[in-house]
């Protein structure tokens, strides 16, 4: 194979892993401020997807769909905070793990009660439908290049929040010292239900933006999570830039897997997460217990 | 209150059960004996969340090992020995769990339940992907373990009923062998180390032996359910071993009460006969079952047994009007 | 000095920038209760936990009886026989007095890894947890939930702890912090009487209580330390005075 | 036989006793029209397996209404017998198939059991009702083994097996001019198989397989794949994949720009029933299935238009496979009147059967899987139209069947 194939397969992998990073980050955020751990993640990712087709579907317009879309999501989270999140902030990580296990039997079977198991897809905007040419005869839809731009603008929206203003604070002080924000008058009910919210609408706008490329399916939220969490423990809970260096090393190993020993492709991801916990037992970028 | 007292609704329990097969139909005696081989499973994870604190969410990994080595090993014999079979599952189990809680033992919290999923993933998919083992397709077993003694055979699990008893045994003596273990010098180490580990530590304890122990001891429990599901359904698959298994078992291991042994055989009872008869009611019994589980998260985090206590001293309330106020909460503390 | 216990040679320990104990050097003598005073932040406690091996040092050495246990586990510190307590109470509250003793009293066995035979049979540990809660005054609490107690009883039940695993050198970390003044008495007599055959190393802010029974001091300022030397040489310090005492002296 | 069926008594049984009876016990005879008018009117049971949850819950839906359809056509009578259905979720998990079976065949003590969709779930409960249990009918799973290796008498298959679908492929393709051409499949049991029955014809038929690259199922992330696709440039590429890996490789290919130089085939469900997901994507694509909606025919165009009125959708492949269950249960109870004890009978009007489908004629084989032809199909215009037949009467190897 020629130079040329590794770098479209590069490519294919930094796609990749922006993608895993607008999932992750959302589940990072909750685990680092919140310490929930949220199996659900990836149904939030489904619902985004499902929005997206719904809503494009009565608009006719992907970015009206994701314009109605994401205070959906929003309220979502608030009211899955609300009703059973806010219940287990002081409980063992094991009610967090199984109170969002039984959300996901939830919101498959209202995804089926409400959508039904068909396949969909949604259309690309004829804005960013067309490709380009990347090899002689593989060419590269401006849409998911699009995909990465929007991931990016997210990373740095997010690392902007969360450096430089002063919600970025508290929930940084919240993430390293839970009962200071307190002391500090901070509301932290409303703080928690805030970002959770936001997590939840990260995936979902994730979900949302996948939707035209990836198809929408049942159980699609499944596949979503499980690597997910990969990530976020890879790159260490709460660290944003651990998020986003997991999420490319993820999509390195797995799309370059695929290429160089595909009969283990599938083991090779979670065999590197083994390894640096082995290293690094708090993840990369996370701080020690 | 006296260990006897105590210990009396498990022996009419056992009672119950190991009369049940004179009464139940065949398909019932099958269902029970599944219930059994979910309720070893979940015993052995609460003995890793309940009593040393590790919340693994990879446990089925070993169930799944533990039926993996019997039939791999097995699938073309023209005979199964039990006594070389179940040995070879236990072992693999054992092993399996020692390699992964080696690994994971290193972490908590957090990354202790994400460690455990990651490695049970990776056993979940190197036997989907790889040829070797049948795939997705899993493996299929065409005969029953039997003991023999020469050529006479002792105990053949062909028999429903047989099985049945068999797998009762296996639990009881699970149950028993955990009980000990508990209360041996090596259980109260476990126990110390769930409620405060760095304490223990300082106290002169290496406790990532014993944590490696308990999730050994575990896993072997495990690999034992895992075994006897094989061998019940005569077909193994990697579905056994992916992490919704492992959340379900965690899921019965709360439902029935954590940290209490008999607590997950209740929600083995629970969770599976749920499941067996809510897809009866309705198409979307998922959304029930979630429900059900969300409820007894918030409402019933110390499980259905827990309930056990609070009927007892309601009965003994009304049994005794004339006890005082403080006795009564004494009698409620006691249960 | 002739016979001493524990030698602390040039150690350092820095978190990230901050730098908790500065090249410290200090022998303890057996049979002494040697004290460390000094402002919060000091490096009282850093130094603690890298005695205890909860912490391991950046640079230096440290030797328990001549022997080296810089980079040893806490387990294994503590089997050496240096058992330590804790400024935060740092007991297992589910579990009674009695048990909580036990389980430290069992460490001292090599069958801990035993699964076949009652706990309740092993009559030595019996003996030690007895021993140890008599010690610290708890005997007649022996089956009360941890969580149960008041603050006072678990602080002493957190000095059980420590006697039930037989050090030979206690590591004490505030033992008086947040008790009336009826309880640090008890405490204060309990610590001589542990005086008369074990070596201790105290943190404390109770002046009082310190120059009370301390045989040794040592007054760490901004991880280094300061002065070292008796009671009376401590009083007259004129560096201590100015560097310390007088600081605490116009905040209390 | 051991049936454990309520109907203690098979009309034959009765037959012959009812013959002695007249013979000498003149009591006897008072008996025998109480039990017929018991036969005929107890309720046949038929027990439904399929998944109305997850991934194949489309399928098992269509499966189930086109099957009752069929049945509604016949006044829903059996052989002049009433029908009670035991409907059950699979799940399409097979870690639950085999409890799930034995609940239809032990608890239920079902006449007829109709199911799945999945292969896995399948081999256990082919494995589970072979031999003395109900007459079975598979009105999806592929596997080869499910009348192969695990053939037996009562065991009944109306869909197609992995072989079937894969093996016609190879000539297709040859002569349609693609000889250089990449293998990309599901890495799974029913993958695998249609792979190898792919192989099997395409070799010998003078092909040449570039690279065979097998992709983690269920995963839908292609585009390395691709990326390595089009770097190999082959003349084509076949591939099997279904349901949302379909609708993801089909739009994937194409907006890889690769339909110009690479043409895609694959296995029918590549485009079966996704038309409206796959859209222009899927224009052009050739794709080999015992079925298209638009095959011209009578029973077609009759079941396609019934299937509309009662359900409100279109049919599709899974629909047909549904129907033809159906039909062939009936072919089964109207043969014995409705005896469902008179089971050798039975089996033997089943398997000689000969229905006219609307996927065209259908019998079937000593192993008891469909003989049917199979057709190469082009998605013009968002519908699987007909190009030609790819393979008259398709017939299945069996391998591992002793029957």
């Amino acid at each position: 194979m020629e130079l040329s194939f590794y770098l479209v397969q590069l490519l294919n992998a930094v796609q990749y892993g922006f993608l895993l990073f607008l999932v992750a980050s959302g589940l990072t955020l909750l685990f680092g401020i919140m310490g929930i751990i949220n199996l659900a993640h990836g149904s939030f990712y489904m619902l985004g997807s499902y929005l997206a087709y719904w809503l494009t579907g009565v608009t006719g317009n992907l970015w009206l769909g994701i314009l109605l879309g994401l205070p959906i999501t929003l309220m979502v989270g608030y009211l899955v905070e609300r009703f059973a999140i806010s219940f287990l902030y002081k409980r063992d990580h094991l009610y967090q793990v199984l109170l969002t296990f039984a959300l996901i039997l939830i919101f498959n079977e209202l995804q089926q009660i409400l959508w039904g198991s068909d396949v969909h897809s949604v259309a690309i905007p004829s804005l960013l439908a067309g490709s380009f040419q990347l090899t002689e005869n593989q060419s590269y839809p401006v849409y998911r290049l699009f995909i990465s731009a929007a991931c990016i603008a997210i990373a740095c929206g997010m690392y902007w929040v969360i450096q430089k203003t002063r919600l970025g604070m508290t929930i940084r002080a919240g993430a390293s010292n839970r009962e200071m924000v307190q002391a500090l008058g901070i509301n932290v009910n409303r703080l928690f239900a805030f970002v959770f919210s936001l997590g939840v609408a990260l995936a979902g706008f994730a979900g949302m933006l996948a939707a035209p490329v990836d198809s929408v399916y049942p159980g699609m939220g499944e596949n979503v999570l499980i690597i997910s969490f990969v990530v976020v423990v890879i790159g260490g809970t709460g660290s944003i830039k651990g998020a986003f260096v997991g999420a490319m090393l993820i999509g390195l190993v797995s799309t370059f897997g695929k290429v160089l020993v595909p009969e283990m492709a599938s083991v090779m991801v979670y065999a590197l997460m083994a390894v640096i916990l082995l290293w690094r037992p708090q993840g990369l970028f996370g701080r020690a217990a | 209150m006296s260990t006897l007292t105590r210990s009396l609704p498990l022996l009419a329990a056992l009672l119950a059960l190991v009369l049940f097969p004179l009464f139940g139909s065949s398909f019932y005696v099958g269902l029970v004996t599944r219930i059994i081989i979910i309720a070893i499973f979940a015993m052995s994870l609460d003995l890793l969340i309940g009593y040393t604190g590790l919340v693994s969410f990879g446990h089925a990994a070993f169930f799944g090992i533990g039926g993996y080595a019997l039939a791999i090993a097995f699938q073309d014999a023209s005979v199964i020995h039990l006594w070389q079979a179940l040995p070879l599952s236990l072992f693999a189990a054992a092993l399996a769990a020692l390699v992964v809680g080696w690994v994971s033992i290193r972490t908590s919290g957090i990354y202790f339940i994400m460690i455990t999923l990651a490695l049970s993933q990776m056993f979940f998919y190197y036997f989907f992907e790889s040829p070797r083992y049948g795939g997705d397709d899993g493996i299929f077993l065409f005969l029953k373990p039997v003991l023999m003694v020469g050529s006479e055979d002792i105990l053949n699990l062909d028999h429903e009923n047989n099985f049945y008893y068999f797998a009762l045994s296996c639990l009881v003596l699970g149950y028993l062998f955990l009980v000990m273990i508990l209360q041996a010098p090596f259980g109260k180490v476990i126990k110390a180390i769930k409620v405060n580990e760095h304490r223990v530590r300082a106290l002169g304890y290496s406790t990532n032996g014993y944590k490696l122990v308990s999730f050994v001891i575990a896993g072997t429990l495990a690999g034992l359910a895992g075994f006897l599901e094989g061998a019940h359904t005569g077909y193994i698959n990697p579905a056994y071993m992916s992490w919704h298994e492992s959340g379900v078992c965690i899921a019965i291991v709360i439902l029935g009460g954590v940290g209490t042994l008999y607590g997950p055989i209740v929600g083995a009872f629970i969770i599976v006969l749920l499941q067996n008869f809510l897809p009866e009611f309705t198409e979307h019994w998922q959304l029930l079952l979630g429900g059900i589980v969300i409820a007894v998260v918030l409402f019933l985090p110390r499980g259905a047994t827990s309930l056990l206590p609070r009927i007892r001293s309601l009965i003994r309330m009304e049994k005794s009007i004339s006890l005082s106020q403080e006795e009564k909460a004494k009698g409620d503390a006691d249960g | 000095m002739a016979d001493a216990i524990l030698q602390i040679d040039r150690v350092s320990k820095s978190f990230g920038g901050l730098i908790a104990t500065n090249n410290i050097t200090i022998e303890f003598e057996r049979g002494q209760i040697h004290a460390i005073i000094g402002p919060n932040g000091a490096g009282k406690t850093t130094l603690i936990n890298l005695l205890s091996g909860d912490l391991l040092p950046n640079d230096g050495t440290i030797l328990f009886n001549g022997r080296d246990i810089t980079h040893l586990p806490p387990h294994k510190i503590s089997q050496l026989g240096i058992g330590r307590s804790y400024q935060k109470t740092n007991i297992f509250a589910e579990f009674t007095c009695f048990e909580n003793c036990w389980v430290a009293a069992q460490s001292r066995i090599n069958t801990s890894m035993r699964f076949f035979r009652p706990a309740s049979n092993l009559k030595a540990v019996e003996k030690r947890t007895e021993k140890a809660l008599e010690l610290c005054g708890l005997s007649l609490r022996r089956d009360s939930r941890a969580s149960a107690m008041s603050y006072g009883e678990q602080r002493q039940l957190e000095i059980g702890m420590m006697l039930a695993t037989e050090p030979e050198l206690l590591l004490l970390d505030e033992p008086l912090a947040g008790m009336g003044s009826e309880e640090s008495l008890q405490v204060i007599e309990l610590l001589r009487r542990l005086a008369e055959d074990h070596t201790l190393i105290l943190i404390e802010h109770d002046m009082d209580a310190v120059f009370s029974i301390a045989d040794q001091l040592t007054v760490m300022v901004n991880g280094r330390i300061l002065e070292t030397g008796t009671v009376g040489q401590i009083r007259s310090s004129q560096a201590v005075q100015e560097a310390y005492l007088g600081v605490d002296e116009e905040t209390a | 036989m051991s049936d454990k069926n309520w109907q203690g008594i098979t009309r034959r049984d009765f037959v012959i006793k009812g013959t002695v009876a007249t013979a000498g016990l003149a009591a006897a005879s008072v008996l025998v029209p109480a039990q017929f008018a018991i036969g005929a009117q107890a309720k046949v049971k038929v027990g439904i397996l399929l998944p109305y949850t997850g991934t194949y819950a489309k399928l098992g839906t269509n499966i189930r209404d086109a099957m009752m359809l069929r049945f509604a056509e016949d006044g829903n009578m059996l052989g002049g017998r009433p029908i009670e259905f035991v409907d059950i979720d699979s799940e399409a998990k097979p870690a639950k198939a085999q409890q799930l079976t034995n609940k239809l065949i032990k608890k239920e003590n079902v006449d007829f059991l109709v199911g799945p969709v999945h292969s896995v779930v399948g081999m256990a409960m082919v494995k589970t009702a072979r031999g003395d249990g109900p007459i079975t009918v598979i009105p999806n799973a592929g596997a080869n083994q499910l009348t192969g290796v695990l053939c037996a008498p009562n065991i009944f298959r109306t869909s197609f097996s992995s072989y079937q679908m894969g093996y016609p492929g190879g000539p297709a393709m040859v002569e349609d001019g693609h000889k250089r051409v990449v293998l990309m499949y599901w890495n799974y049991g029913f993958g695998k198989q249609v792979a190898a029955a792919f192989k099997e014809s395409f070799l010998p038929a003078g092909g040449t397989i570039v690279k065979e690259i097998p992709t983690p199922f269920p995963k839908v992330d292609f585009q390395a794949y691709l990326t390595e696709l089009a770097a190999l440039k082959p003349d084509a590429v076949y591939t099997f994949y279904a349901g949302g890996g379909a609708v993801k490789f089909v739009k994937d290919f194409a907006a890889a720009g690769l339909k110009d130089s690479i043409k895609l085939y694959g296995a029918g469900f590549l485009t079966e029933g996704l038309g409206a997901a796959q859209g222009d994507a899927a224009e052009g694509v050739r794709t080999i299935l015992h079925y298209a909606d638009t095959l011209d025919n009578p029973a077609n165009q009759r079941f396609r238009k019934a299937f509309k009125k009662t359900t409100g959708t279109n049919a599709d492949v899974y629909a047909v496979q549904g129907y033809d269950a159906g039909e062939l249960i009936l072919r089964g109870m109207n043969a014995v009147k409705g005896d469902t004890g008179a089971r050798a009978e039975m089996i033997h009007a089943m398997e000689t059967a000969e229905i006219d489908s609307p996927r065209g004629k259908l019998r079937f084989s000593k192993s008891h899987n469909p003989i049917h032809d199979v057709y190469l199909r082009e998605v013009v215009k968002g519908e699987n139209r007909v190009v030609r037949v790819a393979a008259k009467a398709q017939d299945d190897p069996a391998e591992g069947c002793s029957m």
